[in-house]
């Protein structure tokens, strides 16, 4: 199973008019991913004679692993990944950017809102993630030290996402967490958790990073995008189309727009998430380039890849707004 | 020997008892049909019957393990139910327990009635040396040979000194004389002349196949008919005990009864040689 | 002779009527114990434990209705089933075969288990789930990286006890099949296979278990459809009901291949004492 | 007689000898292998196949030395191995504690296991990871929610062998011990449990390899230490390195508790025909 | 009956064979020691010997299924290296295929041996009727009892025709009757004189219990010394054949031989049952 003859061709289906595009969600029913099966649902890709097959995958980081691999052609994810692989050699550049804030939120169990308000009341608390070397790692530990808290100072808990994430938080397995809507949406409504700061917005999270911080992108390949330009045109075309409708709708049209299931039998909940996190999505999929540099500039002090090569990584490769920017415009 | 409910009534006694089996065909197999047996307590019964017929089966039936499907067994003037008190039963099959030494085996049967753990291999020290295998109570059954293992269960069975004792075909894997001296280490427990044991007195129900051996132990000797099994004759030993079997061969009140028995006996080995077929249902 | 053939039928008659006497109470036993769970789960759901978490039955109830009769967001419900069943079952005809192959192999030479033996216990240790992302890497996201997770949990299951089964042979038959003439092969065939088979039915029952396991594991590492998906979907959108009928539906195929198997086993151990070991006594 | 306990003294020493010989070959032709395999590993890493993915052994080994020395990113490796490691004992006493206890008790009884036995059956084909998350939920994030999964998993394993070997009771063996005088529960203690010892132990052979599977995959529902969390960690950062080091340290940790079992198995199978089924003739 | 190498040098040869088992506490144990046995092609010899001295173990050395810890094992003149070809063994603990019917027992060996499926099944149908276990084709061992599983073993056996035909107390768990038709079906198959066997000549070792089986049976009774088994005296017996049991027991010739090889023997048996431990090294 020699897998290295497939890394660079990008898989087949090239150029012609009804491509087939294998693309993997890091958890197709997680909000801020949601323009992807959003755009599925519109039939956006159908529209530009897309086949894509949205697959999903919930732990993080093999999404990256199997799009390299050339089992799928773009992942939506976070951005920081891209830089991620960079260091490990791998070009990979995020085509379509759909927002520009991660949103994520660090939420404090309601009991103990009173003792912890800020980030620099991180000390010797236990701090909730989704995982271990995952972005809410590193915006977790950039926070705390940016606050003058070191990362020695609290302890790192994987809490995951959804319901052990709560469950954790009302056992007091962590006191405060990152994590994404509808996790945040059921927190609040519950009362069980409060916002403590909110990257949903530009505004919390310039407030909270010192600048954007550009996440759910849709990512692919270099060769891939060098060699498929036409498809991927089309996908940034479906994707823009997308991002301009959310601007255009309200969050209860959008919910109605899910499958059913997507509202997990709460559907004021899941309204109330998107809601919440409807700011974050960007009008036109383009990278703000101050944003790129500051996922860098976070990366840089945190990630154990990419410490000490901030000089060596060339952000241009990470990222392109070419075929966003071609997208027409709604 | 444990105490008995009525001393002078039988101590075994099967009514009108049948065994069947469900045969590999689904239908049903009868091993022992309608059969009457009664042994009184001190008694020294000798079964002789054809290869087949269902001498095994009606220890079973006595001992407990299987219930008759119809009619009744008595052990002690009480119907069986579950394991009668006092009864020892040499199964025709090694059923020595392959993880314990041969010590420990012998020791089996005390440990399971609450005697402690070293007055236990005590006795059972006594009885190793007893059936002849001194200098193996180390060894694990599958060390020794055919003989030995019978000796082991034997030992195994005796050490509890029961007051019921079924064997089935005990002795006939060993050489004649250390069957000879088996032999006189059964009458000598059954007869209360042993020296360690409390007295005797125990039931005997002593399945072979060797006539000799059935006529120089038992008080009566059982014909069973061919399958299915039930009580052909009855004859009564008329020897005096002690019996020396070497010398007893020879007398002519062992030739005529010797007689008596293979006659009848032949008859039914015959009719099962005959029959072939016919009593498989 | 005629009295006893009527004897017999009565008796055949008598066992046959008690066998399902049995079976009845053995079944309302069943019954009730299902009943009193569900229903002391669906009350306490409602008074006392937060559903959120533990869910209900009758949301449960609703949720499958609801899955059958309209389907789920990735389509209709058969697909699921098909698409996961479809992973476990080859995982568990490859894995079973390998490990009843290898196991027995190994069971039989000294010299090739004592050198494989570490390897084999070392590849048994290492997380499935791990493996699972790892196969995902190696086989791609197809159907084959579900196979090949459910195929290593199949195959370690049975693999340990067709070992140890071929290990367990008694001497004596071996030897007697050698005496009667009996190559190596038949040796293993006609002795060591029927000798180990209750070892490998032991362990059959809980590898269809296993391979389910691995499909939805594997489903967990990347899929577009399947049961995994679907529970992995209930997961994040809060869907307690979602993920127990998920697990239910697993449950249920299961329960199917397990009673596919019983019917094997009493085909191949038919010449077994029929109440071996099993009798109420003790 | 001096002249035959010098045959005898020759004999035992031959055998000696014969004993090491077989053992040298054997640890050299297990060397080989390894030294093969970590050799054709690190040449294609190096010339053909991606190391992103496969990672090399030199790699794997400078991130294992590393770990020892300067410690991993969540403090001392060795608290790391620790905590997995005390998850996964508990899980595995207490689950093969429990396997044995009911797989006997409902081998023995035909009426129980006719009704436990479907409800066991599903039970055991509920994925365990589904299972690892709803522990987190009912338990906490502590210490309880790995063991219980690690439980789960060597509890089905050992149950379903205990459960067999308890039915396969020579009911010869039991006989004679009831004839004898035995109890029920003195059956059970002398007869059932001895004569499904290797039943049990085959099935604890992979136990303590599924009790650290169940801790790591507990740790990747939720935890703030261990190795599971650490190989999390290393996928997270596309450590390919770090993930075949944990799964390295793993497998060592399951290569000594193996080894503890087969010291435990030789002193409670002593009994056996040393070679039984094991002879390089077949 | 497969073609030999020699036919006129000894089938079976024993030269200074020494076998050692490994005994429980660690030491050694010896079973056989400096044993020769020669047996010709044609020859029937019967062993006798005290229990536990050595018996079976010495036809695990001539069968291949053990080799010897010293001397040599020779079978048609060749040493013994794996089963020699023509050997048949009958051992003394039952190895009946559990999960193969009476039949399927029987036609084992020939299935073995290449023979078709229906062609083994007519044979082993012939040699279950010989056994007298008509009726009983489709029963499973665990329904069969002692003596019925024993001539099932017996006709698994001779179904092969084996040129070397080693017994291990073959006879002792059927009845007097069945043992002497038992007997008289292997005479027929041994002399040639069977209506379907293609001639005799096989070299016959039986081990036996059962002196006058011994005598009666064999050309040649060798005597066993206690353990570790060597052969102590080999007795040639002067009846002619046909021999009929019940007969020849009360001629002169019979009572002479047996009271030599008896002697002979009771030597030995005192020997074991004396030395107790002395022989556990
Ligand atoms: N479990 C069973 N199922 C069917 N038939 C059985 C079963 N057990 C015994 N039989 C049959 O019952 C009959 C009597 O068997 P039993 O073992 O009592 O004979 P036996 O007199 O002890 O013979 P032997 O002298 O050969 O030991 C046999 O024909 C046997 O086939
Ligand atoms: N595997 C073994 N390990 C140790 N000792 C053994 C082993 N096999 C046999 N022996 C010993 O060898 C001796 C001879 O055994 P063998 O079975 O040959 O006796 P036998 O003459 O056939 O006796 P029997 O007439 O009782 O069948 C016995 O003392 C036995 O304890
Ligand atoms: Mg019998
Ligand atoms: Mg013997």
């Amino acid at each position: 199973a020699c897998r290295d003859s497939r890394t660079s061709s990008g898989g087949g289906g090239g150029g012609k008019g009804n491509d087939t595009v294998k693309i993997m969600v890091g958890g197709i029913d997680k909000v801020i991913y949601l323009p992807a099966k959003l755009t599925e649902q519109l039939g956006y890709f159908k529209e530009q004679g897309l086949n894509v097959q949205l697959l999903t995958e919930p732990a993080g980081a093999q999404a990256e692993n199997v799009m390299i691999s050339g089992d799928v052609q773009g992942v939506v994810g976070f951005y920081d990944h891209t830089i991620d692989l960079q260091t490990k050699g791998k070009c990979v550049e995020s085509v379509v950017q759909l927002s520009d804030v991660p949103g994520e939120v660090e939420v404090v169990n309601s009991g103990k809102a009173g003792q912890i308000k800020s980030p620099a009341d991180f000390k010797g608390k236990k701090l909730g993630v989704t995982s271990p070397g995952s972005s809410t790692d590193f915006l977790t530990q950039y926070l705390a030290t940016k606050n003058g808290v070191p990362t020695s100072g609290y302890t790192t808990v994987k809490a995951g996402a959804g319901q052990t994430f709560i469950a954790t938080l009302k056992n007091g397995g962590i006191d405060a967490g990152m994590t994404t809507d509808p996790t945040v949406a059921k927190l609040t409504s519950t009362g069980q958790g409060k916002v403590m700061l909110d990257m949903r917005t530009e505004a919390g999270t310039k407030a909270a990073l010192g600048g954007l911080y550009p996440a759910s992108s849709l990512y692919m390949n270099c060769d891939y995008v060098k060699n498929n330009a036409a498809t991927v045109q089309k996908l940034a075309n479906a994707f823009v189309k997308t991002l301009g409708w959310i601007k255009a709708h309200k969050p209860a049209e959008i919910a109605a727009k899910m499958p059913a299931d997507y509202a997990g039998g709460d559907p004021k909940l899941y309204e109330k998430a998107i809601t919440d996190s409807i700011g974050m999505f960007t009008a036109d999929g383009v990278m703000p380039a101050d944003g790129a540099k500051n996922v860098l500039n976070v990366l840089a002090q945190f990630s154990p890849n990419v410490k000490g090569k901030k000089n060596d990584i060339d952000l241009s490769k990470t990222y392109t707004t070419e075929y966003a920017s071609k997208a027409p415009k709604q | 020997m444990p105490t008995q409910a009525e001393p002078d009534g039988p101590a075994i006694e099967l009514r009108d008892a049948t065994k069947r089996f469900r045969s590999s065909s689904g239908g049903v197999h009868t091993a022992v049909r309608n059969l009457d047996l009664t042994v009184r307590a001190g008694e020294f019964v000798a079964v002789v019957g054809p290869t087949g017929c269902g001498k095994s089966t009606t220890l079973s039936l006595v001992s407990g393990l299987e219930p008759p499907s119809a009619g009744e067994a008595l052990v002690h003037g009480r119907p069986v139910n579950g394991i009668p008190d006092g009864v020892g039963y040499m199964f025709q099959t090694d059923a020595v327990l392959p993880w314990r030494t041969v010590l420990d085996n012998v020791a089996t049967g005390p440990r399971y009635r609450g005697v402690s753990k070293k007055h236990a291999r005590e006795q059972a020290r006594d009885w190793v040396r007893r059936v002849g295998l001194d200098g193996f109570e180390s060894y694990y059954p599958h060390q020794l040979s055919g003989g030995m293992r019978k000796r082991v269960a034997l030992a195994q069975t005796l050490v509890n000194e029961p007051s019921i004792l079924l064997m089935d075909e005990p002795f006939s894997a060993l050489d004649v004389q250390t069957r000879g001296l088996m032999q006189d280490e059964l009458l000598r427990l059954w007869s209360g002349d042993d020296p360690l044991g409390q007295g005797g007195g125990a039931a005997v129900v002593f399945v072979t196949h060797d006539l000799e051996e059935a006529i120089v132990l038992g008080d009566r000797v059982v014909v069973m008919t061919a399958s299915p099994a039930t009580v052909k004759a009855s004859f009564t030993v008329p020897l005096k005990r002690p019996r020396d079997a070497e010398e007893i061969r020879l007398t002519p009140e062992f030739l005529e009864i010797y007689r008596e028995v293979w006659e009848s006996l032949r008859e039914e080995v015959q009719i099962t040689r005959e029959r072939g077929a016919g009593n498989a249902a | 002779m005629l009295l006893e053939l009527d004897d017999q039928a009565t008796a055949v008659a008598q066992a046959r009527a008690a066998g399902r006497r049995r079976s009845f109470t053995v079944n309302a036993v069943r019954i009730l114990l299902v009943a009193a769970v569900l229903g002391s789960w669906e009350l306490a759901a409602t008074y006392w434990i937060d559903p959120f978490y533990y869910s209900k039955p009758s949301a449960i109830w609703n949720r499958l209705v609801d899955w059958f009769t309209t389907g789920t967001s990735q389509g209709s419900i058969w697909t699921q089933i098909t698409y996961t069943l479809e992973e476990a079952v080859i995982g568990f005809a490859l894995g079973s075969v390998g490990g009843v192959v290898l196991g027995i192999i190994l069971g039989r030479s000294r010299f090739l288990s004592d050198v494989c033996a570490p390897f084999i216990k070392a590849a048994n240790a290492i997380p499935r789930i791990i493996l699972a992302s790892l196969f995902v890497i190696w086989f791609g996201l197809g159907m084959s990286s579900k196979v090949a997770t459910a195929f290593i949990l199949v195959f370690f299951a049975v693999f340990f006890n067709a070992f140890q089964g071929a290990r367990e042979v008694d001497r004596n038959l071996v030897n007697n099949a050698r005496i009667l003439g009996a190559s190596r092969t038949a040796v293993l065939r006609t002795i060591v296979v029927p000798s180990a088979t209750s070892w490998i039915l032991a362990s059959l029952h809980s590898a269809f278990g296993f391979a389910i396991i691995g499909a939805v594991v594997g489903e967990y590492s990347g899929a577009d459809k399947g049961l995994g998906l679907l529970i992995n979907h209930a997961q994040g959108t809060f869907d307690s009901a979602g993920i127990y009928a998920g697990m239910i539906i697993i449950t249920v195929i299961a329960l199917l291949a397990e009673w596919l198997l019983t019917l094997l086993e009493r085909r191949l151990l038919r010449w077994r004492p029929p109440t071996a070991g099993h009798d109420a006594q003790i």
